[in-house]
């Protein structure tokens, strides 16, 4: 009993920190879903593009973690308005196709990659540990603090995102924004203005996701996507368009692969997940926690 | 021609259409009227398959239909046009009204159109010419090449009309045709209505105004809230207190 | 309308670019420059995940390249290189060696730095009878046993990595040995080594954990890999794992003598990318020893060449490399001939070698088409966050 | 409409007939850059039916490209069974997982289903790439070279094979691209409830569109695998997805024309900037960025515009 405690209790821990990672780039998708149902698969590169920021800071300009760490989430933030006034918005306003919205996404995603690739030559882009890498001591039981750190930030930016949401005025505004774009300029809210908040907070978001998982491995400028697409698995496994489902998908994730990897081979641990991903697809398309659906917009 | 029996539909706890019956004659006009919400769109989604009635059946030409999925009703012989107007706006308004050949099409199956088979050539050329003569009927001939996105609303109404006609139907649900169309356009519909049914199709007119349903139906049914609460011929229905109440009495 | 018009528009468009060819390809046949030179293909990696490895080999190569030619060539002709990116992708290095030959008719050619497309140009040049001189892939499938090798390699192979481990391991004295891997061919090569040789060195292969590739967390593998309690950890995996490798067995509290096969360029990304202390102790078998003067001599060079540093091992094997070829149609004879230059590749007696321990000399023989052998290895440790050779007892 | 097909063929047939000639003119690199051509647009074509005509989205095209590289390579590796047999077999593997596959992905709308077929693709590259003993791993395979009336076919072959296929493919997305079908298609893409009002089944059409383009994305592979004469399964990982995306999209999508110029420009683009590699990745973004800002319906969709407007 106690061995099978001993072997199962550290897969639940890597289950947790890795969902909450995942479930933190699904909030960051889940920000621009309800502002605008629109997926965005540059959100890896924000991430990416807030690690280089930060990695710069670091190794170039020689600044402190405190200094880097804000100024990464800054560059992601940035960039995300960016990406909205460079193409979703001129898009949006022709009544572009889905695909074409997503091929747009990806092109902001491409250039990201490639520009961060030509600086760096595709090399890794080192953060160490943000506290050493000596792991805590809890009664002689180690604890790895990267890993809680993310779990901490995930909470926090969870909750803070739905206080945001439900009890600010801008947050109704964007809320209402997603739910009902014409109703809502009826009500006087500048649609443009809150989809491009959107964009900003979803930065933030990524980009704090980006560089809190930096450490962890290492991270090049074609990791964006990757991320981006385990992100993504977690809102769609969650439930469309709501924070906390996005949140449970992405520990659900994470716990799948960490029980694959304890109980089968890490080899396939990773394939199954698509394979589970197309079956929740098939068997339940609104995701396996959304206590509410927001329905997809006309465009789908 | 087409029996509505005792057809009654929920959505959730909301039960829009209540026992409704209509009865619609081969060769006439038969017009559905009630004011806003009264549940006419519903009815129309029910009979063209969009969804499926809680209680009761449909039937048409004695063949029960309402468990159909939409293209099969179209298949036999049910055409139908839509309140807010569904062109493909992608498409040149020939091309729309092309689309409505689909249910007569059999020569265009995958094998043969890529193998470019002459039946394939041929029936393409017919599909061509029926179309642009159900526009010359409709008298929208001259908007042929003209990107369906483009056109003003009242001709959008004239082009799905066609296009609905296309499919060679038996009968055509018309989706209030006349909203928000001004007089001159209100003129051109009714003429092309009344030359639609010179050629033997039948018509079930959904309308909000009286006006027009008053000049050209031969039988109107009256709706309230999800019940038919009146039948007869226009004259009949117009001295209908009933009617009067509940629907023109909204009006005035 | 639109098709038809947009299609006579193209066919213009492409007339006019196929004139266009025509004349440029007419004109670039024209072009042969005096004296005669020879032409040598380089296919090398400079886009894709191992991009930087390109960017490292080709500057000392042309570097080499320069030198020789400054000094008159090869029996007074110079060489001409013919540069072509591969994108680390193998079919496309088929593709660019393709070009190489038939485009540029090259004689000789070298390939840059991934097993796979490694493994391609290897099928490639055997079909085609090209000589390679490759210094990059580790992957033990390029090794031919019988006959002459079209593909030659200047750098080391998986297995001869993992018999110099294992004789250090021994000779450390420790017994159970703990596998760690990737999941693709780069652990699976060594693991399957090991599960058929570890027992010829009195070894004990006790447990063997693989990971995918960028993992994010590796806790649980290492974790199955410590309650089998090895007392000495083989690691073959890409750099981008070992920062998570390295940090888990950290959390778990374990710390056993871990050593890898890798090579000292690996190495070095290792070290770059892992926080160092992590990494105490650590050990890599080497193809270089950095105590040598002509190595550090070759690092400035590079400095000064490309303005930024590279001091592990790309820079020595690459130089081998080319050097190697130069000898090979030195040798051969007949610098027009692919033939006599692949046969030039097995003349090569004690051809001294920036590579391998003091006074290295290198040498090809039939059954054996790499270039570094146990004795040419040396060791590495990481003290301190530096490197330090390691004094092995002879 | 009839003379317009004619003049339409005979445009094709000069191109075709000069693409047949250009052997005999031109050197191996550019040959070898008209091959890739080929069998990019072949795929491309496919999947402008998908996307372009029918209005679906998907990302997982590689997933064909894979199946059809991989299917033929092993049946000659381990079983020694011929080409020509292999090739139309896999097709049919496609074909089958296709269908197999249009359960649960068409349901799908929009993202959800870019992410569907994302899953599937990776889902397929991973399959390939995680059992060494059969496809060779992530080290990949070498494709046996072909050989009929026993001697080994050669570039100038695999030249005129890719070219036959690709007018063929070329021919079928046309023929489906102007008729009924073709109508139907679009009519589907923009607007469902409409076209199943005019008696189109909606879901079958969905099919038959994801059909054709997972075949021809599977025969590309097949022809691919047979040119390059070696592949491992990062030629088919994600960014292929992305890449025939983009060449669709800068092509022209819901062009006939389309696929063929975007492939051209995306194969072409890397080899003239080869001096400037590392900056590939960001011309591809750059490129398709302004494509999408400047040029909605790709460059093809524009230069048509220009025609009609002058």
């Amino acid at each position: 009993m106690f061995k099978f405690l001993a072997d199962f209790l550290p897969i639940i821990i890597v289950g947790l920190s890795l969902g909450s990672l995942f479930g933190l780039v699904g909030l960051a998708f889940t920000v621009i879903i309800n502002a605008s149902q629109l997926v965005n698969f540059a959100q890896g590169d924000f991430a990416m593009f807030g690690v280089a920021v930060c990695w710069f800071a670091l190794t170039v300009l020689n600044v402190p973690l405190w200094l880097a760490f804000p100024l990464g989430v800054i560059g992601a933030a940035l960039f995300g308005l960016l990406t909205e006034k460079a193409i979703i918005t001129p898009l949006q306003r022709r009544g572009a196709r889905p695909f074409t919205m997503i091929l747009g996404t990806m092109a902001i995603g491409i250039i990201a990659a490639g520009a961060v690739g030509a600086y760096t030559k595709f090399w890794w882009m080192k953060i160490n540990p943000f506290l050493g890498s000596e792991p805590w001591k809890l009664k002689k039981l180690p604890i790895d603090h990267q890993g809680v750190m993310i779990i901490f930030a995930t909470v926090v930016l969870v909750i803070g995102y739905w206080v945001f949401l439900n009890k600010t005025r801008l947050g109704l505004a964007l809320r209402a924004t997603g739910f009902n774009r014409d109703v809502s300029i009826l009500l006087g809210i500048q649609t443009a203005k809150m989809v491009g908040l959107s964009f900003l907070i979803s930065g933030v978001i990524s980009g704090i996701a980006g560089i809190l998982c930096a450490p962890l491995s290492a991270f090049n400028a074609v990791q964006g996507l990757p991320l981006a697409i385990n992100g993504f698995i977690a809102v769609i496994l969650g439930g469309w368009g709501n924070p906390y489902a996005a949140l449970l998908g992405g520990i659900t994730l994470g716990l799948v692969r960490a029980l694959l990897t304890g109980y089968l081979s890490s080899a396939y641990a990773e394939m199954a997940t698509f394979f589970v991903l197309i079956i929740v697809l098939t068997l339940r398309p609104q995701g396996l926690f959304s206590r509410f659906m927001i329905p997809e917009s006309k465009k789908n | 021609m087409l029996n509505v029996e005792e057809i009654s539909k929920d959505f959730g706890g909301l039960r829009a259409l209540h026992q409704v019956d209509l009865v619609v004659r081969a060769g006439t006009i038969t017009a559905l009227i009630g004011p806003n919400g009264a549940g006419k769109t519903t009815l129309i989604n029910l009979i063209s398959g969009v969804y499926g009635p809680s209680e009761g059946t449909i039937s048409f030409e004695e063949k029960r239909i309402d468990r159909f999925p939409p293209h099969k009703v179209a298949e036999i012989g049910i055409a139908r046009t839509f309140q807010l107007t569904k062109l493909f706006e992608g498409m040149s308004v020939l091309e729309n009204v092309m689309v409505g050949a689909h249910p007569w099409a059999r020569n265009s199956r995958f094998f043969p159109t890529v193998l470019h088979l002459p039946k394939v050539r041929r029936e393409r050329n017919d599909i061509c010419e029926y179309a642009m003569k159900m526009l010359k009927l409709i008298r929208v001939e001259h908007l042929a090449n003209v990107p369906a996105g483009n056109l003003p609303h009242g001709q959008q109404r004239l082009v799905e009309l066609a296009r609905a006609l296309t499919t060679k139907p038996k009968l055509i649900l018309v989706d209030e045709p006349a909203a928000g169309l001004n007089l001159h356009e209100e003129g051109m519909l009714q003429e092309a209505l009344k030359s639609i049914v010179d050629t033997g199709i039948t018509i079930l007119l959904v309308e909000h105004h009286m006006r027009l349903v008053m000049r050209i139906s031969h039988w109107v049914y009256v709706l309230d809230v999800g019940k038919m609460i009146a039948h007869g011929t226009p004259e009949e229905i117009g001295k209908n207190p009933l009617v009067v109440k509940a629907y023109l009495g909204k009006e005035y | 309308m639109k098709s038809m018009l947009s299609m006579r528009r193209i066919s213009w468009l492409i007339t006019g670019g196929f004139i266009l060819t025509s004349f440029f390809v007419h004109g670039s046949n024209a072009a042969a420059a005096e004296p005669k030179p020879i032409n040598i293909g380089f296919s090398c990696d400079f886009s894709g995940v191992t991009a930087w490895e390109g960017n490292v080999e080709f500057p000392i190569f042309e570097m080499a390249v320069k030198e020789l030619n400054a000094a008159g060539g090869i029996n007074g002709r110079p060489i001409k290189l013919h540069v072509l990116d591969n994108g680390g992708d193998p079919s496309k290095t088929v593709g660019t060696l393709k070009v190489i030959k038939d485009a540029n008719n090259c004689v000789a050619s070298y390939y840059g730095i991934n097993s796979a497309s490694g493994i391609a140009a290897k099928a490639w040049a055997d079909t085609n009878n090209i000589p390679i001189i490759s210094c990059g892939p580790l992957s033990d499938k390029l090794i031919q046993r019988k006959g002459k090798a079209w593909f030659f390699r200047s750098n080391l192979s998986t297995s001869v990595g993992a018999e110099v481990i294992l004789g250090r391991i021994k000779e450390l004295g420790y017994k159970r040995v703990g596998f760690m891997g990737s999941t693709q061919a780069m652990g699976t090569d060594c693991l399957s080594y090991l599960q058929e040789n570890i027992s010829k060195f009195g070894l004990e292969l006790v447990g063997s954990v693989l990971c995918e590739p960028n993992s994010k967390d590796l806790t649980i593998q290492a974790k199955r890999l410590r309650d089998t309690n090895p007392e000495a950890v083989i690691y073959s995996n890409y750099a981008a794992d070992s920062s998570v490798w390295a940090r888990n067995m950290k959390t778990l509290g374990w710390q056993p003598y871990v050593t890898t096969g890798v090579g000292l360029g690996l190495f070095s990304a290792i070290r770059d990318i892992t926080p160092p202390d992590l990494l105490e102790g650590w050990e890599s078998v080497a193809q270089i020893d950095f105590t040598r003067p002509e190595i550090k001599m070759i690092w400035d060079k590079y400095a000064a060449y490309t303005g930024r540093r590279s001091d592990d091992e790309k820079p020595p094997r690459t130089w081998d490399g080319a050097h190697l070829l130069f000898e090979a149609i030195r040798l051969g004879g007949n610098p027009d001939d692919p033939t006599a230059i692949r046969d030039g590749f097995y003349k090569i007696k004690n051809f001294p070698i920036v590579s391998g321990p003091p006074g290295a000399k290198g040498s090809f023989e039939i059954g054996r088409n790499y270039l570094i052998t146990p004795k040419e290895c040396t060791m590495v440790v990481i003290k301190s966050g530096k490197f330090a050779m390691v004094q092995r007892k002879k | 409409m009839v003379s317009r097909v004619k003049r339409d063929f005979i445009v094709l047939f000069v191109v075709l007939g000069m693409a047949a000639v250009l052997p005999l003119m031109v050197r191996e690199i550019y040959l070898y850059l008209v091959r890739l051509i080929g069998i990019y647009a072949i795929m491309a074509l496919g999947l402008n039916i998908f996307m372009g005509y029918c209005g679906q989205v998907n990302i997982g095209v590689a997933g064909f490209f894979c199946i059809g590289a991989y299917i033929p390579t092993v049946l000659q590796g381990k079983l020694g069974w011929h080409y020509l047999i292999a090739f139309p077999i896999s097709a049919f593997v496609s074909l089958l997982v296709g269908w197999g596959m249009s359960w649960p992905l068409l349901r799908l709308r929009g993202h959800s289903m870019a992410i569907g077929t994302i899953a599937f693709a990776m889902a397929v590259y991973l399959l390939f790439e995680r059992f060494p003993t059969i496809t060779g791993g992530s080290d990949g395979t070498v494709v046996p070279a072909m050989t009929l009336f026993d001697q080994t076919m050669g570039n100038i072959f695999y030249y005129y094979l890719i070219l036959v296929f690709f007018a063929v493919a070329f021919l079928i997305c046309y023929f489906l691209a102007n008729s009924q079908i073709g109508l139907a298609l679009r009519a589907v893409r923009d607007n469902e409830e409409a076209a199943a009002a005019m008696g189109v089944d909606i879901n079958h059409y969905k099919r038959l569109a994801w059909l054709v383009n997972g075949v021809l994305a599977s025969i590309a592979g097949s022809l691919y695998a047979q040119q390059a004469g070696f592949i491992n399964p990062d030629t088919f990982a994600l960014s292929t997805n992305v890449l025939v995306l983009v060449m669709l999209c800068v092509g022209g999508p819901g062009t006939i024309l389309g696929p063929v110029v975007g492939a051209a420009i995306m194969t072409i683009l890397p080899y003239l900037l080869v001096k400037i590699q590392q900056y590939t990745l960001l011309m591809q973004g750059l490129v398709l960025f302004a494509v999408l800002r400047f040029l909605p319906d790709g460059v093809v969709g524009a230069i048509s515009k220009r025609f009609r407007s002058t």
